[in-house]
């Protein structure tokens, strides 16, 4: 009888299973490229009215509730109304044309629409207010805002990532007067002073912080 | 977050429509992807232009406010998140609520939000604006002015408001001729003409149940329908609280010619025709002392009589005879007259002035108006937010008359029968978009104030009769407040108004009780006593009542009391009755009666007396939004004049087809389970006597339980409490976003109602001891479920909640079957509709479920989590009553109570060490964290009920 | 590439028995590169040929081992370690629930070690093999049996071996080419 | 022999192979379905029937996948219904398979020889459908992957103590294995098809399967301990499987679930459905495919007895089954069982009870066991038995447990019908392209079989 198979044939067949392998592959890293979150990690968003954290928090040094004003009370940080913009911008910058849509909003009535950049599934019940009184800082999720020209977002915002903390607050918590401090870094003795933290703030055990019923409802 | 985020941005008030579309439509899309629970979709923020202080802090906010019904108000407080009025919750302020609702104020937030809502002004049907309205009714005010309002006829229903009142009488002394009819189809016609009849003048009866020892209701569902039906609830279960204090217990007689759910709480219940109450009566009044002629033949035993009438006179002063709304003048007055008698004047039961503005005949006054329009007299005929083409009885032709109208004006919030046949329809304005005012039960006045602006530019009417006055300047707010700056005058009047809106009551405002005394009234020769005639009673459908309600779909799918019934009326007549004429449940019959015929599908209804029919208003619509045509039968379309509220003389053919109904309980019998309990309450009294038994939960478990070291939530159900009135429900559904299903999914047994109130039936179909009982998640600390879902999905927290997890759920279902008390639902498919308006109302603290998740009862984990987060920014534990479940808050009868069990001093701890409290199916050892408390009869000791 | 022009010599025979002695007689003739091919498996024939025990029965064990071992560490981290869940009161470390995991995937393991140790063992998949060249060799998985010698087997002589084969009278004797 | 061949009486006595057949004619004659016959008219129509079924199952499943499972009849409390019986049963019948194929093997039994390889084929087709099952019946089909351990953005595991997640275990490496040891088994034919194709492409495909396959005595030898161990990982293992299966009911608390004898009760139900199916399908094979002198009488009189066998098992589980539930005095066990026999499904209860104990005496008689077609009827019947009962296990504890105020009906729908049916075709459709590429009848296994007959007549 004769081969069925020429060795140049058997090249082939070792290329198409190869390929095969490749594809596979790829089509893997595409779903997970597929699933990821809307807004793009570490990579600055576009806005409408492109506003400097660097500038007016860096620079002139506004506080973060300034704006944020609910940040402390309630699970919303809030976003400034036009009419807080104004309160300086009534005065500096007023013809500059980038600050134009500021003035549209109130003289024709169209509302800015920000590109969202922190956003969390629909199912995820996140407060800021509890995470800020038990002394999680702004910059343990949000990163040195103050250092960002146009906003980006530095953490995951996956449930893994949420679980560090939860499983660990030690780990991250802060005195509370430095919340809202930008240049605040962990300590040598971070875990030592966490755990008198976790204390002293009365923060939950593990087992409580990681119940479901913590975030979803 | 992000459903919520865009709406937290969004500054309600004041925003022109087309950006209010604009939210409507960004929150469309963002509950879109609440169900969509896969890939998240890019979100914009839209900031405020100016921020609201109140609503910088981003939470929810509460205003005080009243909802009516037939013209009584009842105290709410409602919860708007972010502008929109999302939840109604009692008032505690308020007399009529004490901080519980009835099922017609929690569904209020769905009429507002209803899409079907009549959006435009309307002239002939073709869309028109107000404007225009305004600019025809201006015209023809000039012939008002010359002819002193000849010919100008108003329409309204029962007016409580004194600003609406005050409003008709300035035209009225403005136009000598215009005429003011006043028509609501469940009225006080009989009750006010019974104290005429016994007082010579027109009284508001009003009851104390708190004094009451012994209550004979003769037809009068106090639990469940008549005005201040929730307090009166209430205070009927004040005092009933065998477990604290069981020799101060209250015994209930009723005698009723439909099933209610005061018959079902009595302790003896006699169910008779509505033609034979009147004998029961007299045959009573005699037994009391009263010089009525006994009536020759009784249809109740003497022994049951004898009983009731010793206890009525040996309670001397603290016993009550109250008469349903249904029967004749002369039946009350006889109750008058005996409770006199009784002592009880002053003390349980007390006489107002009337509640509603002008107490006349409304029958009389609707003939008056079909007779003018029929004359032609009628030239303007302006319709106040009732609907007469639908709820009038037939004999007046209502419809055929308005014909001859030449300027017909309707308002309401649908376009319904009326709009479509007047020549004007104005939107309304829901009792939430805007002021007015209503008194309650006891006239405590309530100044209604507006949550949100009208959605779809409705009015009220005091501004569609300000225009007719000329008064086109006034707005509803400035109209409410002068008639109050007149009323309390006074130089603080800034204050007095803040504190009456504040408290959602008008300080002092509740009426005193008038002095009275009653005279034997001229009693009308009695019926045939057994005449075997079929009688017919008309009442109003428990939950779409006379129609108003008839598009609300949390309403329609509610099962009603006892029936269990959704999305449609039947005819309730007896299982005897049925058996008599081979009918069997949803077989169609025709029924006869004064040569007008409907046909209607049969339910047959243990404990309905027999040989009568039970017509339930509300159904057989044909206009009026998308669900509330086409379903049921119109009960209006056989009642007449003559005999509004029950009659003899009815016929049924059956036709040999069936309509299929969709009840939502299958099996009406426990099977002599031991679910529902109920004792006597001598038993009671020994059990309580000996004290606590050995815990019934100290056993051998195999493994070790799994601790609740900062909170143990629990919940304590006392089924004597309960009513069955099933508000819980309703709370439950507009609390946790609960999604309608639609008939034919209940047919499949798919609704979706996180807590059901069962309802059991036992011993025979002409007496049945009725048994009513809530069945929320049990929160088994051992919990079956959790073992056989295979991704977590069901699990216990750290605080002994068994929480769902609708994200983690793939929809195995196996948890369901594994659950003894089958109080899980599943989302067989997409059942939460995208709808914008529905959106709006949805709580945006509670996830909407998709389809193919499990999903039930979290005991209001959304409120826990609130509790827990404020009470730890201060640093303190959660105080006891600072977490109420939504169903807990509604209950009228304070039946459900919640809390840690941790705390020793919380009220559910001690109700749960009360030796009568058990749990369900506990032989399965499932440890529920909700047990019950049993419910107890009373019953007269010579009286054994078969 | 440089190969000899021939990669052996191949006899075919009509019965098992009959290639089963040749292969006696082969292997006593000090041949060692030897292949046997019959159309079912022999027995004797594996013995004659001198094939030594083969992995493959150790190799399952192994892989039933792992499989089971490393699901029930795996359930065990995950469970008691990664992430404790109050499910139902079980205990984190609920072992009775564990067996029936272990155990299939134990099987699972070892099915698939006792495969592919099979496939490793007789050097499968190979496509393309000279005695595929052998005329009628299609027989051998049919109703033929052969034996060959390869030419790299040091004894191998053409004109010697050819005769040898002969001796062991095949049916037919020919060549195997490259 | 010639004689032999006329007698039917005594099919016991018959041998496992008719007929004189050599190396090269058993060869041919098996090989030849595969390669030279045209194809028949019986397996045309099969086809043709099958084939739209089959499209009718994938509508369904579209369908299903588009609007929920809300489409099925399934409601609160019966939540589970045909899926899952569907499941049940063809997993069940997937047992025979292995049965046959490994447990025959170790026993050494030569009558498995003719019929292991369709058996196994069974077994696979079944299971494919038994695996898709579960997954259709999910609220959220897409989400399955979250019973099966993988790392994840969430950092959470399957909940080990669900036997829905020891079914996935189970249920997958059953599958896995079954297939690993057929295709083994297949290694040596499909080397003997590649050396007989005539055409091309036939030869290539073959010959890519057969992974170069030489009849080398090396192989051969390696080849026997390793199919000598498969054989004896699938026993235990088809053993487990249905014992799990059966968990995914016993571990629950419903009335009708939570039983101990659940286990062996399911595994002897499996073996009977499946040896039933068996048959339903071996007898008009044998018939379309003339393959009488390798499925002989004698094999259908076997299988018959182990059916016989098992199906008394089964009886004295539903005997068991009913003295425990009034024996326990449990009031809702009790409940059930009457329920069962009485109840609003009492004509199922009694229709399983007519299929598989009454039907199933007639097995004790060696005329119908002698008699294909009665046996093909009998067959035909207890699968029939064997689905209802599960169902009656399902939905029938399902519809009335605790609460009365909770109990409800189930309703098939059109779309629960099309499911099944779907499932049925799409078997039929696999095992018939099944019999048309492969063949069904292990021809190195025979050659063996014809020298092992040799030797034995020599």
């Amino acid at each position: 009888m004769a081969q069925v198979f020429h060795p140049r044939q058997l090249l082939l067949l070792k290329g198409i299973a190869l390929g095969a392998l490749l594809a596979a592959i790829a089509a893997a890293f595409l779903y997970r490229v597929a699933t990821q979150a809307p807004v793009a990690r570490n990579v600055p968003v576009e806005q409408p009215i492109p506003f400097s954290h660097k500038h007016h928090v860096g620079d002139d040094g506004l506080d973060c509730r300034y704006c944020h004003s609910s940040v402390e009370t309630s699970a919303f940080a809030g976003i400034p109304s036009m009419a807080t913009c104004r309160t300086c911008h009534s005065q500096l910058f007023t013809d500059a044309p980038i600050l134009a849509p500021l003035f549209d909003t109130r003289s024709q009535r169209a509302p800015v629409y920000w590109n969202r950049i922190h956003q969390l599934p629909d199912f995820v019940y996140f407060n800021h207010s509890i995470h800020v009184a038990k002394g999680v800082g702004c910059s343990t999720c949000h990163g040195r805002v103050d250092e960002m020209p146009l906003t980006w977002r530095v953490a995951s915002l996956e449930m893994q990532w949420c679980l560090g903390c939860h499983r660990a607050p030690e780990r991250y918590v802060r005195p509370r007067n430095r919340v809202f401090d930008m240049s605040w870094q962990p300590p040598a003795n971070q875990l030592e002073l966490g755990r008198r933290l976790v204390a002293a703030y009365h923060i939950r055990g593990t087992r409580a912080l990681t119940d479901c019923s913590t975030c979803h409802r | 977050m992000s459903p919520r985020q865009p709406r937290r941005e969004f500054d309600f008030s004041g925003v022109p429509e087309r950006s209010r579309r604009e939210f409507l439509k960004l929150m469309g899309a963002s509950i879109a992807l609440a169900s969509g629970c896969s890939r998240e979709l890019p979100e914009r923020i839209v900031p405020y232009e100016d921020m609201p202080e109140q609503l910088a802090a981003t939470k929810s906010l509460y205003f005080a406010t009243a909802l009516s019904l037939d013209g009584y108000g009842s105290g709410v407080l409602v919860e708007s998140a972010m502008g929109r009025p999302i939840k109604v919750e009692g008032n505690p302020n308020h007399p009529a609520s004490l901080g519980a609702t009835d099922v017609f104020s929690q569904a209020a937030v769905l009429t507002l939000w209803d899409p079907d809502r009549s959006q435009t002004v309307l002239r002939q049907g073709v869309l028109s604006t107000w404007d225009a309205f305004r600019a025809a009714l201006t015209a023809r005010r000039s012939r008002f002015a010359s002819q002193g309002g000849a010919g100008l006829h108003i329409l309204t229903g029962s007016v409580t408001s004194p600003t609406l009142a005050a409003q008709l009488h300035r035209l009225l002394d403005k136009y000598p001729e215009a005429r003011w009819h006043q028509y609501q189809p469940i009225n006080r016609d009989n009750v006010y003409a019974g104290t005429r009849l016994a007082f010579g003048e027109t009284r508001e009866p009003r009851y104390d149940f708190t004094r009451a020892r012994t209550v004979l209701s003769l037809d009068a569902d106090f639990l469940r329908s008549m005005p201040g039906h929730v307090r009166y609830a209430r205070d009927f279960n004040g005092a009933r609280r065998p477990g604290e204090t069981p020799s101060a217990n209250n015994r209930l007689y009723a005698i009723e010619s439909s099933p209610t759910l005061t018959g079902a709480k009595a302790d003896h219940c006699r169910r008779l025709r509505a033609s034979q109450i009147d004998r029961v009566a007299r045959a009573l009044a005699q037994r009391l002392g009263i010089a009525v002629e006994s009536p020759t033949s009784v249809p109740i035993e003497a022994g049951w009589l004898d009983a009731c009438a010793f206890d009525l006179l040996t309670r001397h002063g603290e016993s009550l005879i109250l008469v349903g709304e249904r029967q004749p003048a002369h039946v009350h007055a006889l109750a008058h007259l005996a409770n006199e008698r009784l002592g009880n004047v002053g003390t349980t039961v007390q006489y107002t002035n009337p509640v509603l503005a002008e107490p006349i005949d409304q029958l009389d006054s609707l003939r008056q108006l079909s007779a003018a329009m029929a004359a032609g007299e009628v030239q303007e005929l302006l319709i106040l937010g009732v609907n007469p083409l639908y709820a009038t009885p037939a004999d007046l032709e209502f419809a055929r008359h308005l014909q001859r109208v030449p300027f017909s004006v309707h308002l309401g919030l649908y376009r319904d029968e009326t709009a479509m046949r007047s020549l004007w329809h104005i939107p309304a304005a829901h009792e939430l978009e805007a002021w007015s005012d209503t008194r309650a039960y006891d006239g405590s006045a309530t100044i209604q104030q507006p949550l949100i602006a009208p959605l779809y530019g409705g009015r009220s009417p005091h501004e569609v009769l300000a225009v007719l006055a000329g008064e086109f300047e006034q707005d509803g707010h400035a109209i409410v407040r002068a008639l109050w700056q007149g009323e309390l005058g006074g130089d603080d009047f800034e204050h007095t108004w803040k504190t009456s809106l504040h408290n959602g009551v008008v300080p002092d405002s509740a009426f005193t009780a008038e002095q009275v005394t009653a005279r034997l009234p001229a009693l009308p020769p009695l019926r045939d006593a057994d005449s075997s005639e079929l009688e017919i009673v008309f009442s109003p459908d428990p939950h779409v009542h006379d129609g108003v309600y008839t598009n609300n779909a949390w309403l329609r799918e509610l099962p009603k009391p006892l029936t269990e019934l959704t999305w449609d009326n039947a005819v309730l007549m007896s299982p005897e009755s049925g058996r008599r004429r081979g009918l069997a449940n949803e077989d169609v019959v025709e029924i006869e009666y004064r040569g007008r015929r409907v046909r209607a599908p049969v339910w047959l209804l243990p404990g309905h007396p027999d040989e009568s029919l039970t017509l339930q208003f509300g159904y057989g619509r044909t206009a009026g939004g998308r669900i509330a045509p086409g379903a049921g039968f119109n009960a209006y379309a056989l009642q007449t004049s003559a005999a509004p509220s029950f009659d003899g003389g009815a016929r049924v053919h059956p036709l040999g087809t069936r309509y299929p109904l969709a009840s939502a309980q299958m099996h009406n019998r426990m099977e002599g389970r031991d679910l529902a309990r109920m004792l006597p309450l001598s038993a009671v009294i020994q059990r309580t006597a000996q004290g606590a038994q050995p815990s019934k939960h100290e056993r051998k478990l195999l493994y070790p339980p799994f601790a609740s070291p900062t909170y143990a939530w629990g919940m304590s159900i006392n089924l004597d409490a309960c009513v069955g009135c099933k508000a819980c429900t309703i709370a439950c559904q507009a609390e946790n976003n609960i999604p309608v299903v639609g008939k034919d999914q209940v047919q499949r047994g798919r609704e979706m109602h996180w807590i059901r109130v069962d309802r059991y039936f036992e011993g025979s179909d002409a007496h049945p001891r009725v048994h009513f009982q809530p069945v929320p998640c049990m929160h088994c600390e051992r919990a079956p479920c959790e073992v056989v879902c295979p991704v977590e999905a069901s699990v216990h927290d750290s605080e002994g909640l068994n929480v769902q997890v609708y994200n983690r759920c793939v929809g195995t279902r196996f948890c369901s079957n594994n659950c003894p008390y089958k109080v899980r639902r599943f989302n067989f498919l997409q059942y939460s509709q995208d709808v914008p308006s529905l959106n709006a109302q949805r709580n945006p603290d509670v996830t909407v479920r998709m389809r193919g998740v499990m999903e039930k009862c979290s005991y209001c984990l959304q409120r826990i989590a609130a509790a827990k987060i404020a009470s730890e920014k201060e640093g303190r534990r959660i105080r006891d009553g600072e977490v109420v479940t939504a169903c807990q808050a509604a209950c009228p009868t304070e039946a459900i109570v919640f809390g840690d069990l941790n705390d020793p001093a919380s009220r559910v701890r001690i109700a749960k060490t009360s030796p009568l409290d058990y749990v369900l199916l506990e032989e399965l050892n499932t440890l529920p964290r909700t047990s019950y408390l049993p419910a107890v009869e009373n019953p007269h000791p010579d009286l054994q009920e078969t | 590439m440089t190969q000899p022009a021939q990669y052996g010599l191949l006899a075919e025979f009509r019965s098992a028995e009959h290639l089963v002695e040749a292969v006696k007689r082969t292997r006593a003739a000090g041949y060692r590169d030897i292949a046997a091919y019959s159309p079912f498996p022999v027995e004797g024939l594996a013995d004659a040929l001198g094939i030594k025990r083969t992995c493959v029965p150790l190799v399952t064990l192994l892989g039933g081992l792992i499989g089971g071992a490393g699901t029930y560490f795996m359930l065990w981290y995950s469970s008691v370690i990664n992430y404790p869940i109050n499910s139902g009161a079980r205990p984190l470390h609920s072992w009775p629930a564990f067996v029936p995991p272990t155990f299939e995937l134990a099987v699972l393991g070892a099915a698939l070690a006792a495969f592919f140790a099979f496939l490793f063992a007789s050097g499968l998949p190979r496509l393309h093999h000279p005695i595929f060249n052998a005329r009628d060799f299609d027989l051998a998985s049919r109703n033929r049996f052969f034996l060959c010698i390869e030419c790299r087997d040091p004894h191998f002589d053409d004109s010697r071996t050819h005769d040898f084969l002969r001796s062991l009278d095949p049916m037919r004797l020919v060549p195997v080419p490259w | 022999m010639a004689g032999q061949e006329q007698v039917l009486g005594a099919p016991s006595s018959q041998p496992v192979l008719r007929g004189s057949y050599t190396y090269a004619s058993i060869t041919d004659k098996i090989a030849d379905t595969v390669l030279e016959r045209p194809t028949h008219w019986a397996w045309a129509v099969g086809f043709a029937v099958s084939a739209s079924l089959t499209v009718l199952f994938i509508v369904a499943m579209s369908y299903l996948f588009a609007k929920g499972v809300g489409i099925w009849g399934i409601d609160q409390p019966v939540s589970w219904a045909f899926a899952l019986t569907n499941f049940v049963w063809w997993v069940g019948i997937g047992h025979a398979g292995t049965f046959i194929s490994a447990f025959l093997l170790l026993l050494r039994q030569r009558w498995r020889t003719s019929i292991n390889r369709f058996a196994e084929a069974m077994t696979i087709f079944a299971v494919a459908m038994a695996g898709l099952m579960p997954i259709l019946h999910l609220g959220r089909p897409w989400f399955f992957y979250w019973l099966i351990p993988y790392p994840n953005k969430m950092n959470l595991w399957p909940q080990w103590r669900s036997p829905l997640v020891w079914d996935i275990f189970a249920i997958g490496t059953y599958i896995i294995v079954s297939i690993l040891f057929w295709y083994m088994g297949l290694i040596p034919d499909l080397a003997t098809l590649r050396d007989r194709a005539a055409q091309r492409w036939k030869q290539v495909g073959y010959a890519l399967l057969a992974l170069g396959w030489r009849n080398d005595a090396r192989h051969w030898a390696r080849f026997e301990i390793a199919y000598l161990l498969m054989a004896g990982l699938a026993t235990p293992l088809v053993i487990s499987v249905h014992s799990v299966v059966s968990l995914d009911f016993a571990i629950g608390n419903t009335p009708g679930w939570h039983s101990t004898i659940f286990p062996p009760y399911f595994v002897a139900g499996a073996l009977y459905s499946g040896f039933a199916m068996a048959l339903t399908i071996a007898i008009p094979l044998r018939a379309t495919f003339g393959l009488q002198d390798f499925i002989t009488a004698r094999h259908l009189a076997v299988m018959a007895k182990v059916m016989l066998a098992c199906g008394l098992l089964v009886t004295y589980s539903y005997l068991v089954e009913s003295f425990m539930a009034f024996y326990s005095a449990d009031r809702y066990e009790s409940f059930m069982l009457l329920n069962r026999m009485t109840g609003p499904y009492a004509w199922i209860y009694w229709t399983v009870i007519f299929c598989n104990v009454i039907v199933l005496q007639t097995l004790w008689f060696e005329r119908v066991r002698a008699s294909p077609w009665m046996l093909f009827a009998v067959a035909i019947l207890i699968n029939i038995g064997m689905w209802l009962e599960r169902f009656m296990i399902i939905v029938v504890s399902l519809h009335r447990d605790f609460m009365p105020s909770a109990w409800g009906m189930f309703y098939p729908t059109f779309w629960d019908i099309a499911i099944l049916a779907g499932s049925l075709g799409a078997f039929a459709l696999l095992f018939l392209l099944f019999v048309r590429f492969l063949p069904v009848i292990s021809m190195s296994e025979m050659r063996k079989l014809v020298k092992e007959r040799r030797e034995s007549s020599s």
